[in-house]
């Protein structure tokens, strides 16, 4: 919760500033965290930007999160640089028809199996995983759970003979 | 007494003596290594458990037992009896005393070699039979371990047979009158205890029945009495690993005081009681490390073993010497093993 | 008929019933585990003749060594993706070439004189590895070169070829 | 070894009923005689959709959840989770329940590694007394849990803002019991597996990763420090009274399964350490915060980690101002290790994807959530 006082704060305000120029992206920091905000066709770019940037080194994907909020999902990118204990989110909004993202596997490959969850758990579908199955539910069941507009009910898997 | 009433008698007492020996071993095993884990073992069945292994068995023989749709019918069901009788053959010429024998054949230790080297077919066809990957692997993983270390294992008997100038198990049990051949050859004891303990499918070389890995192998899909023959025939050959060893390695029966045969199970039961307790005590190695372990280390010292048993017998050393030199050998064999590397790494 | 009659006409006709099992089994582990009946047939026949040792050798050698190498090798294959060959074009010629082969026997088995030796007494170890060791050791040195030769050569033969 | 001989490539389905996959983990490996060629896991065989069920229970009821994630190291899923909702609505805990929740999350590290050493064991082919010589320690650990929270496991002991009770009267006398008879259990472990030649035999040069391989996978806790990458978030990242407290953070070099198993053992010592301390420094007082009695935290979003036994455990909690979570995501550390697994299974034999496996030390309650 102290991890960044506010002169790490700035100054990793200032870097984020700096390597994100030319990037539409919406930085702020509203609980200490700097947030930013991106399309989601320069969510990849910018990423590999994060992680390769020597002042930033954002190479730990602590967590990757989809929400459903109604009118729109969102992804959030909790990134975590091991070197400089650097905390950033990065956040992604995607409509609800039409869910596409693209993967960020090829940045870091940890978020693999995060990115299937999501895709299975709220339909969304990243473009360039190199293997998108589901990954918790049962095969063949192409209900979304966790979206706000699935029932709480339990998931019916499909059994043999079903048509 | 016609001869046909005479031998069914010496094998139905020597089967008797098995079966109630097996429960027993089953019972020492579950107590042993209870003790040795820091728990009491059964407790419930009869004082301290003396009956769980009577139950257990009857559990066995009551349960339902159970064949893989698509196993191979013939040599899944034939395969307990195929483990289980060259075993039990083996015994056939075991003597528990000068007279207590079935038959003592003259060429004893040739055909102990000979007829316990077949069970392995059994193995084989309950790997392959089970129709069940997991019982494959194990079968073929005993099939490659069998073939590695009865090479070690005949090697060490050999050094006896070239000592004893005989394959009669009485005659080289009664040269062991004043000195056991364990103190003659040390490096051909540790040799075949070892090459026993991979024989016997016992940890660390458990690797064919591996729990942790193939769940059981050869013996994943049997159930009752089909898998209690092959838990009784485990038992059986690890008595008469551990009767074969005390015979010529322990002098059997050759000591004062007890009555002969009683000599023969106590060193028998102490060699089995050491295996239990290396059981309780060792990981597992692995395949490959065994296989490495079996070829280059276990058969050039088999080798140099019998290479000092010949040059003593050549050139008649004292025996004295002889101890020393195998007892050094058996000294670097386990340094030897102590810095062996844990098998090659790509 | 003696004890000994009955237990040589069981163990022939073990022996040829494995035979038997080994070329009519339409299954290669089952033909495997046929030809182990009649092998350890023929063994005890050796026992019959007072051929302890050699009997012996039988069970170790075939039995334990040969079969388990023959089941080794045809479990690791799978037999059933190459369909078993039973008939081909050569059927007749190979009737007519076992039948010659069977007169050749009928016909030399009955012109023969038969020599009935005095049953021996079991043979003496010891003059066995003698005679093994001392008068034939050179064969015996040559026949194991050979079979290293051989073994060898399979070795190599199984090799794939390097590219 | 170059393949030589032209071989025929087996399938080999390993769970979800393979005793040594720890739970309901399923791989499929494919493997060239006894050499694995590829593996494909499967998981969800225990979802039990937890995070969805999180959003249909008020803010108190979801920690009864979390108990049953990681259900081997419940207290510590339990912090990780009211946490977030302190820090979401900004209550300061009052010191003493830091402390009792420090201790209690510490021994339950304890416990966890002790299963885990207890596992390896198994896996590694000692029959049983590993596992038993390990449960004989838990078993301690877990009735001292009973004293305070009256359940061996689940405990649903930590609230938001402090905890359910105080110790109970005789925790002190309790612990001096334990904590000698805890390090010297450990030691005993160690000695049984650690220094055994067949054991380093089996685990040294066994499923490497090297440090940036495992941080690009997301690797976390022991998995990671085994590498050598010194990343603790009690160090890293303090939270709680774990800044009062002297530890040592032990690192790897190799990043292989015996580095992994050391590195284990060392932090029970120094878990054991740390309840020391605390035992020793913790003040009396309060062990709850004024807290209302319906949880209606301010819309907004946090996310909290805190260092579990398996690593990083990450909660992300969305609220809108309701009495419920809006979303709470679970970033579980066994699930992000086992992503690793293709990785580390490179060129192993059967034999040690199950050592490889236990020494990740996964919990599938976690992985499946």
């Amino acid at each position: 919760m102290t991890a960044l006082g506010p002169k790490e704060d700035n100054s990793l305000a200032v870097l984020l500033g700096q390597t994100l120029e030319g990037v539409a992206a919406v930085i702020e920091q509203p609980q200490g965290e700097a947030v930013v905000t991106v399309e989601p066709e320069k969510l990849v770019s910018l990423c590999r930007r994060l992680k390769e940037d020597p002042g930033l080194g954002f190479d730990y994907l602590r967590c990757l999160s989809a929400v459903d909020y109604g009118d729109h999902f969102q992804l959030v990118y909790h990134l975590y640089s091991m070197a400089y204990g650097h905390k950033m989110v990065v956040k992604v909004n995607i409509p609800l028809e039409d869910a596409v993202a693209p993967s960020v596997t090829a940045v870091w490959r940890g978020a693999d199996w995060h990115e299937r969850e999501a895709a299975e758990m709220f339909g969304i579908t990243f473009t360039g995983h190199p293997h998108l199955v589901p990954l918790l539910l049962e095969e063949g069941c192409d209900e979304h759970p966790l979206c706000k507009s699935h029932p709480m009910v339990a998931l019916r898997p499909p059994r043999n003979g079903d048509s | 007494m016609p001869w046909y009433v005479d031998i069914t008698a010496r094998v139905g007492a020597m089967l008797i003596f098995l079966i109630l020996t097996v429960l027993a071993l089953v019972w020492l095993e579950r107590k042993f290594a209870g003790r040795i884990q820091m728990r009491l073992g059964p407790m419930r069945t009869g004082y301290q458990g003396l009956l769980q292994s009577l139950a257990d068995a009857v559990k066995l023989l009551l349960k339902e037992d159970l064949r893989p749709a698509n196993a191979d019918r013939w040599a899944f069901q034939m395969a307990p009896f195929v483990v289980f009788v060259p075993i039990f053959l083996i015994f056939v010429t075991i003597p528990f005393s000068r007279e207590l024998v079935i038959r003592n054949l003259d060429m004893g230790l040739f055909y102990i070699i000979a007829v316990s080297g077949l069970s392995i077919v059994g193995i084989v066809m309950a790997g392959w039979g089970s129709d069940n990957k997991y019982a494959l692997l194990g079968a073929v993983r005993s099939a490659a371990q069998m073939i590695s270390y009865e090479l070690p294992l005949v090697l060490a008997l050999l050094g006896i047979a070239m000592q004893a100038s005989s394959l009669n198990l009485v005659t080289i049990v009664e040269q062991q009158r004043f000195l056991p051949n364990l103190f003659m050859q040390p490096l051909g004891f540790t040799l075949f205890m070892v090459a026993a303990l991979a024989e016997l499918h016992r940890s660390p070389f458990d690797i064919p029945v591996a729990e942790s890995e193939v769940v059981g192998g050869p013996f994943i899909e049997y159930s009752g009495i089909r898998w209690g023959i092959f838990y009784l025939s485990e038992y059986v050959n690890l008595v008469a690993v551990a009767a074969l060893a005390s015979l010529v390695f322990l002098g059997g029966w050759e000591w004062p005081l007890l009555p002969p045969a009683a000599w023969f199970l106590v060193k028998t039961f102490a060699l089995i009681m050491v295996i239990m307790w290396v059981r309780a005590t060792l990981p597992r190695l692995r395949i490959d490390q065994l296989m490495d372990f079996a070829w280059k280390i276990l058969l050039p010292l088999a080798f140099v073993n019998i290479f000092i048993v010949g040059l003593y017998r050549l050139y008649q050393w004292p025996t004295w010497t002889v101890s020393l030199i195998s007892l050094a050998m058996a000294i670097v064999a386990a340094a030897t093993v102590y810095h062996f590397p844990g098998g090659e790494r790509r | 008929m003696t004890g000994a009659q009955f237990l040589f006409y069981a163990l022939g006709l073990a022996t040829v019933m494995g035979g038997l099992g080994v070329v009519l089994s339409r299954n290669v582990v089952h033909s495997a585990l046929a030809l182990l009946l009649s092998l350890i047939a023929v063994a005890g026949i050796y026992v019959l003749l007072y051929a302890e040792f050699l009997a012996l050798v039988q069970v170790l050698i075939y039995g334990g060594a040969i079969v388990i190498l023959l089941l080794f090798v045809l479990m690791l294959t799978r037999s059933g993706e190459s369909p078993l060959v039973l008939d081909n074009p050569q059927k007749p010629v190979a009737l007519v070439v076992s039948l010659l082969f069977m007169a050749i026997a009928i016909v030399s088995f009955f012109l023969t004189r038969w020599k009935l030796a005095q049953a021996p007494r079991g043979v003496d170890f010891s003059v066995l590895g003698g005679s093994l060791f001392q008068d034939w050791v050179l064969p015996f040195e040559v026949a194991s070169l050979v079979l290293l030769v051989a073994l060898m050569g399979a070795i190599i033969i199984a090799r794939e070829s390097p590219q | 070894m170059q393949r030589q001989l032209d071989t025929v490539d087996m399938t080999l389905n390993m769970g979800p009923q393979h005793p040594s996959t720890h739970g309901v983990f399923r791989m499929v490996l494919t493997v060239d005689g006894e050499r694995i060629v590829a593996v494909e896991p499967y998981i969800g065989y225990l979802h039990r959709g937890i995070e969805k069920l999180s959003e249909t229970l008020n803010y108190r009821q979801v920690i009864t959840l979390m108990d049953r994630a990681d259900y081997l190291a419940n207290f510590n899923n339990e912090l990780t989770y009211v946490m977030a909702v302190e820090k979401l609505m900004r209550i300061e805990v009052p010191e003493r329940a830091e402390y009792i929740r420090v201790i209690l999350c510490e021994l339950n590290r304890i416990a966890s590694h002790l299963m885990f050493y207890g596992a390896m064991g198994s896996d590694a082919g000692v029959f049983g007394t590993a596992f038993m010589y390990a449960f004989q320690a838990r078993e301690k650990i877990v009735a001292a849990f009973e004293s305070v929270s009256g359940a061996r496991m689940m405990h649903n002991f930590f609230r938001v803002g402090g905890v359910r009770d105080d110790l109970p009267r005789d925790f002190g006398p309790i612990m001096a019991r334990l904590i000698p008879q805890l390090r010297q259990s450990i030691e005993d472990c160690h000695n049984l597996l650690g220094h055994n030649e067949v054991f380093i035999a089996r685990s040294k040069g066994i499923g490497t990763i090297g440090p940036q391989e495992a941080i690009d996978y997301g690797l976390s806790g022991p998995a990671l420090r085994a590498c050598g990458v010194a990343e603790d978030l009690r160090r890293s990242d303090p939270y709680s009274i774990y800044p009062k407290l002297d530890f040592r953070i032990p690192v790897g070099k190799d990043g292989d399964c015996y580095d992994r198993y050391l590195l284990r053992v060392e932090e029970m010592r120094q878990s054991l350490y740390m309840v020391e301390q605390a035992l020793e420094i913790i003040p009396p007082g309060p062990v709850m915060a004024q807290v209302p009695k319906v949880l209606k935290p301010p819309p907004g979003e946090v996310y909290v980690r805190t260092e579990n036994p398996r690593g990083d455990l990450g909660i992300y909690l969305v609220s809108q101002g309701g009495d419920k979570p809006y979303r709470v995501k679970v970033r579980a550390p066994s699930f992000c290790n086992l992503m690793a697994l293709e990785h580390l299974l490179r060129d192993c034999y059967i034999a040690d994807c199950v050592m490889v496996l236990g020494s990740l030390d996964i919990v599938l309650g976690e992985v499946d959530r």
